[in-house]
């Protein structure tokens, strides 16, 4: 194996942007959080910090940073440290396999949007995914709280439960693409109509999109399954005995999750950096040009699922734990393997 | 000594050392996180070895699932060190020496034989695609069995965790 | 007619099997009738199938089906139809027949008579099946039907102890007989791979197989054995006189005029391999000689009137066992034909007698009883005449010719022989002078109750003292004609071996000797029973009178050893050795696991260590260890 | 890299799992020292599937993964009731059973 320092930069660059981006974004996710609660609730949210309140972020973080760091007498201290670190190591692990755009061509070679494209790429974000419960659970134990314990357990088997009915959504979809690569994926969906159909998977797939979707909220930790952190039965959930920046780190790890899922499901089921006419727009423009248009469309439609997130956060009310069970074990495996068996079906012997 | 074997050393390193604590460490929770760690160590020698399918794999269901299975059911119990009542050291030289010693027979056993090395080329035999059609094809049986074994297992794991009804009792 | 042949054992069948199935529903007097009737078939069947064979003299073998079929060993179920075997026949359907008559009369106070008929006509069939059978193997079958029969008739009154012991005692001896028989079949089959007369004796009379005569005596003496337990020989006789505990006519058809017998018809059937056996047949003639002496000198001193008539018959079976010991086969089989018309006789008239007495067996409380039964009282002495050898009544003649052929063998047999001849006179009219002449010494009642038996007991006997007369003429001497009708009919099957004729003189000469003897004896015996008193014996009568001893001398040499032997048996190597063994082991297991229980201390990881260390070891032998 | 290596490396993943499975009471510690060497078998299966160039090692990876899963969901569930029944998983307390 013979290492290319030139490649090694390269990635080291890609790295550094996407990690920077991911967390200018889950910044202001903070804050368009707080705007749209205060929209949906008729009131105005941060405006004070900066032109409506847009440095509040900075401000937040300023607040946490500077905070005084309280580690509990009769926690585990390694493990206490541990879960935050682990929490945001996996949060923005996901983002390596995502193609935030597509290849440029230049005259010195080719420079790849995407840190790693390996063939199992939606098998590494399981992966990755499924590794996100030990943060909480380590933070949770390791407080020797039993509300966090508590909430952290809850967490974890949330996140189990949902893991599986997200997989077999995913596996009807990969029925269809015929591929585990995220690129491929992506180029599958290339431009948005082939002749005969929208090329876009949330078209082939509605039914195992909002398996995903539903999947995905409950992954997250997000109303209405935020079980984990729901104040009146838990106090703050697993992170109650945290403070400072690790308590930063877990929030701000939530914000990340959410940013890079809804990435992941713009690529997925949305086309990823794929947007209408994009084959014109490529003949008319310079590659660079090119390039930067496709982040961007990722981009916008990251941000909208963010706040289609968002919406839903502050519009439905929380499950209750069993129903949270219920829903995840006795209405979304059942639905997605039907998914499944129909996905099966259909290729067999309608598209051949 | 390149890439590759740098890697494969640090995994080794790695792999072995975690193997150690998890069986040293006295804190269950610990002993899980090594267990973890040694299966990424290994899942790491599974890339070096051209088995990317399985190393995700065994991630995703070792690391993914399973730890975190006996990772619940350690916090459900609340397991400390201070709750394992150590064994009588006797009993624990026992149990190293003749762990070792078996160690010891088969590598001497095992010395001499032909050396074989494996190329560094990648063959796509741990993709997924050859993998699939070998378990489709030739052991599309096993593979049925194994289902109905998870079945089993499943029906079986949820009747013996069910709690006792009075009626029952 | 001699195809219908298994006709004959099968009608005795069918009448144990429906008194058998039914006794408990039959009436006593259809069972009776039953019973007779199909003995009365097989008789006018078996007199037909007698005269076609005494016309043509042919010896044929109806095969019915193949018994054993198992590789090269064929034994057939078939029947050898010829002139020995149909005159058997006769002499069982014939007498037997006399003797269900006889029974419906004498059993019919009893509640079991309806199975008394049934065991009966059982085992008429079963000596059917022995007489008729074509090889050893069917004829072994019968033999052990009879012994079975015997041992159900001897215990027919189970409810006394006595009883049945004295029946167990005839089963275990007939059963060492068996096993002497079984052997000599053995040794027949494992030499010329056969059981069948016609090719066994083929095969010994100039076939392949030659063996040495060692190998000849011992199957005959084997054979021999057999006989000896059935027709109760030296050393196997004292089950008869205790089988007289059974009812009266049983021990006139089986324990005299048939089954005994069988031993006979055994050897005389297999003349020709005794022909080749001269140490055996000696062997037969000096127990047959020994018995006929030592059963005579018995039955002097006894007073029990069936135990007179049983050792007088152990001693007319040693006289017929002499007779085929000196090679006079035929002379043998007269002797059963004239021994069953008169034993049978005497049986029945003895029958007679305890039934008008009342049960009472004893001749000391008899006496006078000719003024009471009078055809009882003639025919018992006709009896009495012929059993002694007077001349003109039928054992003289046969009699007469067993002494002749002995003595032509061996003066000094003769003499021996010529004694217990005497024996026999004097203790037979001994047993007539104190039960029919004289005056009654029973009680009052008994006195009171003598009456003279029915017709169904006094029929039977009017022809057996008929049959006990002519019977004789048969097999006139010599002397008187040279025309031996008996040798003629049966010359086909068996004729006499290595028997001189006696000059006529000679003959004349012993013939007078004898009937003068025995007239003696019988003014002897009527001198001696004039003044009747029984004072305790001692000296030899007292011997006599306990059968020399020998029920106790077998009891101390052969039963308590063999006892106290099982008792060593049971007491050291059973309970020390065997048990100690098996309840050793299962101590020596308990202990052990006891031992081992402790390694399976529920501890997984001991198990483990344990399986490690065993790898290790396996791994350690199988690189390091022996080179395989 | 001689496939040796791969060899001794899972042997000796195999003993300390074996070694660890005998020195600790702990059911569920026992239990992770049998997922240990299960894995180390998987390694020895995935290094001779390289060696072979076979696909059919992974496969039987996969089964045992399959079986191992299978064992964690049931003994689970036994440690789980045994916790609730004895509040322990010390191994040595279930020696009870043997009566």
């Amino acid at each position: 194996m013979q290492l290319d320092i030139a490649f090694i930069i390269e990635k080291l660059l890609l790295i550094s942007v996407i990690l920077l981006g991911s967390l200018g974004i889950a910044m202001y996710a903070t804050w368009a959080e707080r705007k749209v609660a205060a929209v949906m609730q008729d009131r105005r949210g941060p405006n004070r910090a900066g032109f409506m309140g847009l440095f509040q972020p900075l401000a937040d973080g300023l607040k946490l940073f500077f905070k005084e760091e309280i580690i509990p007498d009769r926690s585990t201290r390694f493990l206490f440290i541990l879960g935050p670190a682990l929490a945001m190591l996996t949060a923005v692990m996901t983002s390596a396999v995502v193609p935030w755009g597509p290849d440029i061509v230049t005259e010195n070679g080719v420079i790849s949007l995407q840190v790693a494209d390996i063939n199992i790429g939606i098998l590494f974000i399981f992966g990755v995914v499924s590794l996100g419960v030990y943060g909480v659970m380590l933070g949770g134990w390791a407080s020797n709280n039993k509300f966090s314990l508590l909430s952290s357990i809850r967490a974890a088997s949330q996140a189990i439960s949902y893991e599986l009915a997200m997989g077999l959504s995913l596996v009807a979809m990969l029925m269809m693409t015929g591929s585990l690569s995220l690129r491929e994926i992506v180029e599958q969906q290339h431009g948005f109509w082939d002749g005969n159909y929208f090329t876009w998977n949330f078209f082939k797939q509605p039914l195992g999109f909002f398996i995903f979707l539903t999947c995905a909220f409950a992954e997250l930790n997000r109303a209405p399954f935020d079980l984990p952190e729901c104040e009146s039965e838990l106090n703050m959930g697993y992170h109650q005995e945290y403070s400072s920046m690790k308590l930063g780190f877990y929030l701000f790890a939530e914000y990340i999750n959410l940013f890079i899922s809804s990435t992941v499901i713009a690529t997925l089921f949305f086309g990823g950096y794929n947007f209408p006419f994009m084959d014109q727009v490529a003949a008319s423009v310079s590659p660079v040009l090119f390039a930067i248009i496709c982040v961007l469309t990722l981009l916008t439609k990251a941000i909208c699922i963010i706040l289609f997130f968002m919406f839903i956060r502050w519009t439905l009310p929380r499950f209750r734990y069993d129903q949270l069970m219920r829903l995840g074990w006795r209405s979304l495996i059942p639905l997605a393997l039907v998914n499944m068996v129909i996905t099966g079906a259909v290729i067999l012997w309608v598209i051949k | 000594m390149g890439v590759y074997e740098i890697i494969f050393w640090f995994l080794t390193v790695m792999a072995l050392s975690c193997a150690l604590g998890v069986i040293l460490s006295r804190n269950p929770v610990n002993s899980v996180l090594f267990l973890i760690a040694t299966f990424f160590a290994i899942s790491g020698h599974y890339i070096l070895l051209n088995a990317q399918f399985l190393a995700i794999v065994n991630i995703i269901v070792y690391a993914g699932a399973i730890m975190v299975l006996f990772l619940f059911v350690i916090m459900l119990m609340n397991l400390n060190a201070d709750t394992e009542p150590q064994k009588n050291r006797l009993v624990q030289i026992a149990g190293a020496v003749s762990g070792g010693t078996l160690l010891l027979v088969i590598l001497a056993a095992l010395r001499t034989s032909t050396i074989t090395t494996l190329d560094q080329t990648s063959t796509d035999i741990g993709l997924i695609k050859n993998l699939g059609k070998t378990l489709f094809t030739q052991f599309v049986l096993p593979f049925e069995i194994s289902s109905v074994l998870f079945l089993s297992a499943m029906i079986g794991a949820v009747v013996i965790g069910r709690k006792e009804t009075e009626k029952e009792a | 007619m001699t195809n219908l042949v298994w006709l004959v054992p099968l009608f005795p069948l069918v009448g144990f099997l429906i008194n058998g199935i039914g006794w408990r529903k039959i009436p006593k007097t259809a069972g009776g009738v039953i019973g007779s009737l199909a003995i009365l078939a097989s008789f006018a069947v078996s007199l037909g199938i007698f005269f076609e064979v005494k016309n043509s003299g042919a010896s044929t073998t109806v095969h019915l089906f193949n018994f054993i079929e198992s590789g090269k060993l064929l034994i057939p179920f078939a029947f050898q139809v010829d002139a020995l075997s149909s005159l058997f026949l006769l002499i069982i359907t014939g007498i037997g027949f006399l003797i269900h008559v006889y029974s419906t009369s004498y059993m019919h106070e009893d509640e079991g008579m309806v199975k008394y008929f049934a065991y009966l006509n059982l085992f008429v069939f079963s000596m059917l099946l022995l007489v008729l059978g074509s090889n050893y193997l069917i004829m072994f079958i019968g033999w052990e039907g009879v012994g079975l029969c015997s041992y159900l008739l001897i215990g027919f009154w189970f409810k006394n102890r006595d009883y049945t012991n004295a029946a167990k005692k005839a089963f275990v001896m007939n059963r060492i007989g068996d096993l002497g028989f079984l052997v000599g079949m053995l040794l027949i089959l494992f030499n010329y791979g056969t059981l069948s007369y016609n090719e066994f004796f083929g095969q010994l009379n100039g076939g392949q197989v030659q063996l040495s005569a060692n190998m000849y005596n011992w199957i005959a003496i084997c054979l021999f054995i057999g006989a000896m337990g059935k027709s109760a020989q030296i050393p196997l006789y004292t089950w008869l006189p205790d089988a007289m505990a059974g009812p009266t006519p049983v021990s006139a058809l089986i324990h005299a005029a048939t089954m005994v017998t069988a031993g006979i018809y055994m050897i005389a059937r297999s003349h020709a391999l005794y022909n080749l056996a001269p140490a055996a047949l000696n062997l037969v003639a000096i127990i047959g000689l020994a018995t006929a002496i030592l059963a005579a000198s018995i039955a002097i001193r006894q007073y029990d009137i069936k135990k007179v008539l049983a050792y007088s018959t152990v001693s007319q079976l040693g006289f017929m066992f002499l007779a085929l010991g000196v090679g006079a086969y035929t002379t043998a089989v007269f002797h059963v034909m004239t021994h069953a018309f008169f034993k049978a006789l005497l049986f029945l008239g003895s029958g007679s007698v305890i039934h008008a007495m009342g049960g009472e067996q004893d001749i000391r409380k008899m006496g006078g009883l000719n003024k009471h039964m009078k055809i009882t009282g003639a025919t018992f002495l006709i009896g009495c005449l012929a059993i002694a050898g007077i001349p003109g009544f039928a054992g003289f003649f046969s009699k007469d010719e067993i002494l002749a052929s002995v003595y032509a063998h061996s003066p000094v047999m003769y003499y021996l022989a010529l004694g217990a001849a005497l024996m026999t006179a004097f203790y037979m009219f001994r047993l007539y002078f104190l039960t029919f002449t004289g005056s009654f010494r029973g009680t009052e009642e008994q006195h009171h109750h003598l009456h003279e038996s029915p017709a169904a007991i006094t029929m039977p006997l009017i022809v057996l003292a008929i049959m006990s007369v002519i019977g004789g003429y048969l097999g006139l001497p010599a002397v008187i004609s040279e025309h031996h009708t008996l040798n003629t009919y049966l010359g086909s099957v068996v004729s006499n071996f290595n028997v001189h004729h006696l000059e006529h003189n000679t003959e004349w000469m012993l013939m007078g000797l004898s009937t003068g003897l025995v007239i003696v004896m019988i003014i002897v015996a009527r001198v001696a029973t004039k003044t009747p008193n029984f004072v305790e014996n001692t000296g030899l009568a007292k011997v006599l009178e306990n059968k020399w001893y020998v029920d106790e001398l077998y009891d101390a040499v052969i039963v308590r050893p063999l006892a106290a032997l099982s008792d060593a048996l049971d007491r050291f190597v059973e309970k020390l050795g065997i048990d100690g063994i098996v309840n050793g082991i299962g101590r020596l297991v308990r202990w052990s696991s006891d031992r081992v229980r402790l390694l399976q201390t529920g501890q997984v990881g001991f198990y483990i260590f344990v399986m490690v260390i065993g790898m290790a070891l396996l791994f350690a032998i199988r690189f390091f260890g022996l080179n395989y | 890299m001689p496939v040796q290596y791969y060899l001794f490396l899972s042997l000796a993943l195999f003993c300390i799992g074996m070694m660890g499975a005998m020195m600790r009471r702990n059911a569920i510690i026992v239990f992770m020292c049998i997922e240990l060497m299960l894995n180390a078998v998987n390694l020895l299966m995935v290094a001779f599937s390289k060696m072979y160039n076979d696909s059919a090692a992974q496969i039987f990876v996969f089964f045992i993964m399959v079986v191992a899963a299978a064992e964690v969901a049931v003994g689970l569930a036994i440690i789980v009731m045994m916790y609730r029944k004895v509040h322990s998983v010390d191994i040595n307390i279930l020696n009870r059973l043997k009566h």
